[in-house]
């Protein structure tokens, strides 16, 4: 028998002798270029960190890949970051450069520091997720080419941390994004009433529900779905296979945006709807693209040094940021959710 | 069968210059036959616009009530290699710190029992492991158990905490964010291999309130590091700052939210009582100022995502808690919080949702805190309050 | 009976410098015994801390369903002269500006039927005469109505609008009010005299965003005056304002919500594009800053006090509005919510609680209206949005 | 048969001719002493209008009194405010002296103007309401006796609006007040069972209740009360008159702080709960009256110039509230109706 419950390895083991015996006694950290990071601790000591952007999505050659270069240029120690970034431990500066030029040959991004597009969270998609309304990893490779300079610089007026979750159970919390990638469905799920009473029970199905659309069917011994009320979360469809919601025709993503979850300057912020709806068109998604590009040159054109998305739009107005983004207000931007009127704009005081 | 499909959809996605997944798995696929179906039922999903995966069914490990999520496609004729394509969350270590031995090692049992393919690392902060059979499971983690590795968090249970780096290398660390988020995974690890609540539950640890790990928007529990005490000022990097042109006034005096610093052109002098530790202006000249002395830890408590009654923020529970090992005030303050939720939640119900349905008058009173102001943004605006039985004259 | 009571509680809000109710109540009492037995009954509650007021019963005058409520003593036997003691809400003038004339006449015919006993004003804003008999209502409606007088509303039905003073006296002025107000009142005689929807709906209309009624507040239905230009700026007066010494930076373009000023010494100049028109600038240099030149209204919807859903504010329903006679295009608007109001709501659901319940969306497609984003501080947080019929693919 | 459906008298016959004459046609405004307005129109003509508090409880013969002075100084035009302020309208400067004088003498208070105390609105309490929770003209006589001064000078921050609600109702609304007196019940409606079938309609009783607290009760054809969900409000009262819900032991005010109404700089804002309960203690409310005092020192104290009550708290922060006034931070203060997710403290951004 195995052993269980053995919880994860300790820590202490995976730390470079540079930290070990500096833990705590870190003084300040600089950032030397894009993508490497110094920090100086008080006994003097140094560490540079080299931070390269993977696709989250890594094959083991990959990460041996990793590896290698770990044990050439770190005494065999890397950490990864929350972002999927994978980040180089460098005590000995003078593997720094040829750290980096190694990594450039090897076509691995170095950056995601300071004012730059961090490297892109998500979730698995239609890669291996079963109630995925759009693919993950391939959006967020269209996306980061075209952006891909904003990762290896930082001539962004501030971060930029852009998230993709590819239903609404959102795996990958997006809520909080300067921009979030949302993967929506538009219609109803299909509810296969043989099924249901096999595989369902039903009291936690109609529960599953926010809107409380779901309600039994007893001629069936199944459930029926008020079109008035069902906003296709697909929450029911976790909670019962027979009530199946994807739509290729509809299925799409929403693009929201002006969340944050640090509390510098502003406590953490929701990313609120920009753009309901666009058509799930593999494998580039180009509306998908440009409508994020459109956002990115917009804030980047008009924000203030420091200004994070959501404070930037804070600072003028949200009327403003549809007029300048040229994105069209609908019906679907107003909440009609539980907390919705403490979102209505209860002054006189907006602009034109 | 598979041998022949082609992937001109997915092979867009090798050109431009971010890394391609596709041409990392075209490489894993020449030697993981089921790396290659998972490409070829991509594509067609690329094709149809429509997943091919199904509702996981009932799989695990002896002992265990969750880690491993299992995954079958729902086209096994024609995809057989990933009839079933399970997933193993492998409980990643504090801070994702690794030795290259250590990740080649967990890299060599996946090879023998799995696919290869990775996930470096899921939204919670697990090792995800993408793809075994039904019949692989208990041997791969026999073997992870071998050599020191054990599963992650799924289900209705606490999920594997996270941190951010810390004090491993962060000078604003004002609690040891990996050793509490260690201390604490191996202190609950029943509670995060047999899911037994209403529902899932997340702990994130981050040094201080740059929340690298999220935690207000990620996590039910939420411990944020902090100072009591006033911040250092070093006036001599101040000056060195104003000295090579950095726009103390504006980029910094005039961004404090709560308007707690001033400087006179010589010095940067900082009202305490006013600071709001937001570490902005330590942010901003890390050389000239730093976290106080007098540290410990904001607990938080409700976050999570969209479902069910939309997403929630974490709020301040206890404004100042000190962390210092064996941490029992934090454990007891979760055990309290666990009983009270596992009491009164419904089904698939988060703390936050259950607190927001009786109220934090009700729960606080329960778990025995007292209300402070620090816990609202603002107090109610309408009239509907409560009063406890003992509070009325009879 | 109670001729020999004494009020040794109330006598003592007989003192002090602010003027006595009771002081005037008594006086009024020498020769109106039902106000000896309102003052002796109100010293039974401050002795007994309780209300002895009995629930109202259905009085009223012929033709209408409001305007008149009942009230009863819940010790008849006691204060006889109180048993019955009914209000009568009179609509009061735009403005509640009076001649003395008029008010005498009022009065007089107070005092052949009523208690002589009044309220300058009622909350929604009506002459409010309290306390006569059921008997006496209708010749004193009679009466009223003679003399050119009308009951206001009361029950499920449009309350008495009420406007701010406005053009009459105001340089803010940016619509019409009291006009616009005398002219809804007219148009809406029937709806304001019989009840017939779920509940009350009420219209207030202020000259300006200074909004002395608290229309947004206060009204389900709120007007309140804007203009669409720029400001006017009398530099020369700006300047007067500098040499008398007035902090033009702190108090004014330091206190601006959207900074859309700035003054150098010399010059207060406006980026019209960022003003919200708030009436700060307005307010505090009169001289000098006056409303811009495009007027109209900005129309709210959805305010309402506490009961049931707890307050709302209203909310922008229309950003601009002209309004000028006759009021056509208002007057559309509010058929049309009152319309949908009626259809949808429950008993006793205000307008703004149905809007809560069924969405802006529902609404706003109902009653013809395009979504701007100026109804909303911001966008919706959460991804539950809903698709018509007309927006998905078939 | 009288005419029905006239409507009010139209306004312009009550118009002094200064106004008909200049009607739109304002120029500015100035405060020329507490109390005292002069407007000033395009034409050159000026008007003064000098504010008078009144009771709002008011006798015929008090009305008949200020008719008198407004036949004697103002050729017999007067108005209200919507404060329950009378105000005397001078055409003639030379009258503004001896209306002034005259006021004095009578004893009737001239204030109400620019940062002053404004009147406080009020509802009808024990003198004329079934469901007051408290007395209103009452405590309102107490408190203005008490602060008087603010009344009648202009020394406070910034305007000062408090007003009164008898009961949750708010016939008058109070919800969004610099100070808001609110009467409260804290004890269960006592349901007299044989009467509700008679008397109420049950499905109506039932919806009637904001927190859903009323069941019906089948067996005696009456309803049922929870006793953890009903917050008092006295809205079942208000629907069914065999639910009365007054304790003269438990009945008494809240003090709720901060509203404001106006678009000025910040748009309205919601009065928010500072004391959750004073007992009744009539004739002169002593809690009452020292706790108002309180509030409005330390806001006195501590506010900018300019800054109304809730901005001067936006300002500070409500942790600092707390603190300054000595006021307990209770339960009762976390909101947990509909809306109270939003106003939690979802941030580490406060003051200790």
């Amino acid at each position: 028998m195995p052993k269980t419950d053995l919880g994860p390895p300790n820590y202490e083991q995976f730390l470079p002798p540079v930290i070990k015996e500096n833990y705590g006694s870190w003084k300040y950290h600089e950032i030397v270029k894009p993508g490497v990071l110094k920090h100086v601790a008080k006994s003097g000591d140094v560490l540079y960190s080299v931070r390269v952007g993977s696709a989250r999505l890594l094959s083991m050659d990959k990460i041996l890949e990793y590896c290698d270069i770990a044990d050439k240029y770190c005494g065999g120690y890397l950490r990864f970051t929350s972002r999927h970034n994978v980040e180089f431990l460098v005590s000995d500066e003078k593997n720094v450069e040829p750290l980096l030029n190694e990594l450039k040959e090897k076509g691995l991004p170095v950056g995601g520091t300071g004012n730059s597009l961090k490297n892109i969270i998500h979730t698995q998609g239609w890669v291996h997720c079963h109630s995925a309304a759009t693919d993950a990893s391939g959006i967020v490779k269209a996306v980061m080419d075209e952006i891909y300079d904003y990762y290896t610089s930082m001539t962004l007026p501030a971060p930029l941390k852009i998230s993709l979750a590819c239903c609404l159970n959102m795996c990958g919390a997006v809520h909080c994004s300067d921009i979030a990638i949302l993967g929506i469905h538009r219609t109803l799920p299909k509810i296969n009433h043989e099924m249901v009473q096999k595989q369902c029970e039903i009291p936690t199905l109609i529960a599953s529900c926010p809107t409380g659309a779901i309600k039994p069917n007893p001629k069936l011994k199944s459930v029926e779905v008020n079109p008035e009320k069902c906003m296709y979360c697909g929450n029911c469809f976790t909670m019962c296979p027979s009530m199946p919601i994807a739509d290729p025709d509809n299925d799409g993503v929403a693009l929201l945006v002006g969340g944050k979850v640090s509390n510098a300057r502003t406590g953490p912020m929701f990313s609120r709807l920009a753009v309901p709806y666009l058509p799930n068109n593999p494998p580039r998604w180009p509306e998908v693209v440009d409508a994020i590009k459109n956002l990115i040159d917009v804030w980047a054109a008009n924000a203030r040094p420091g200004e994070r998305y959501g404070e930037w739009i804070d600072r003028i107005g949200w009327e403003s940021f549809f007029k300048l983004t040229g994105l069209p207000f609908t019906d679907k931007h107003i909440d009609d959710f539980i907390f919705s009127v403490p979102s209505f704009r209860s002054t006189t005081n907006f602009k034109w | 069968m598979s041998e022949d499909k082609k992937t001109p959809l997915l092979d867009e996605l090798e050109k431009g210059p971010w890394p391609s997944f596709v041409t990392d798995m075209k490489k894993l696929a020449e030697k993981k036959p089921a790396v290659k179906d998972v490409l070829d039922q991509l594509e067609l999903s690329y094709a149809e616009k429509k997943g091919h995966w199904k509702h996981g069914g009932i799989v695990g490990v002896t002992g265990y009530g969750g880690g491993v999520i299992g995954r079958y496609s729902d086209k096994p004729e024609e995809f057989p290699n990933v009839a079933e394509f399970h997933t193993m969350r492998i409980n990643q270590p504090s801070g994702w710190f690794y030795t290259t031995d250590a990740l080649r090692d967990i890299l060599k049992t996946w090879d023998k029992f799995g696919s290869g393919l990775t996930n470096m690392h899921g939204a919670t902060g697990d090792i995800i492991l993408l793809g075994t059979t039904t019949q692989n499971l208990q041997p791969a983690f026999n073997e992870f158990s071998e050599k020191g590795w054990d599963l992650g968090g799924s289900g209705s249970d606490l999920r594997s905490p996270s941190c951010c780096v810390g004090p491993a290398r962060c000078e604003n660390a004002c609690i040891d964010t990996l050793d509490i988020c260690y201390n604490l995974t191996q202190e609950f690890q029943d509670e995060l291999h047999r899911p037994m609540w209403p529902y899932k539950f997340k702990i994130k640890v981050s040094g201080c309130a740059n929340d690298c790990v999220a935690s207000v928007a990620r996590a039910d529990f939420s411990i944020v590091g902090t100072w009591r005490d006033t911040l250092n000022i070093d006036q001599a990097e101040v000056r060195a700052y104003a000295n090579n042109g950095y726009d103390i006034k504006g980029m910094v005096v005039e961004k404090c939210p709560s308007n707690a610093l001033e400087w006179d052109g010589k010095t940067l002098s900082i009202k305490s009582e006013e600071c709001v530790r937001c570490m902005h202006c330590i942010n901003k000249m890390p050389k000239a100022l730093s976290v106080g002395q007098e540290k410990g830890a904001t607990i938080l408590i409700g976050g999570k995502a969209t479902i069910l009654k939309s997403a929630f923020l974490s709020w301040v529970l206890v404004p100042f808690m000190k962390m210092e090992p064996p941490y029992d005030e934090v454990k007891d303050l979760l055990r309290k919080i666990w009983e009270w939720w596992d009491e009164n939640g419904k089904m698939r119900e988060r703390v936050g949702e259950l607190i927001y349905r009786k109220g934090m008058r009700v729960f606080l009173r329960d778990i025995g805190l007292d209300p402070v102001p620090q816990m609202v943004a603002a107090p109610r605006a309408n009239p509907y309050f409560f009063w406890w039985p003992e509070e009325i004259n009879k």
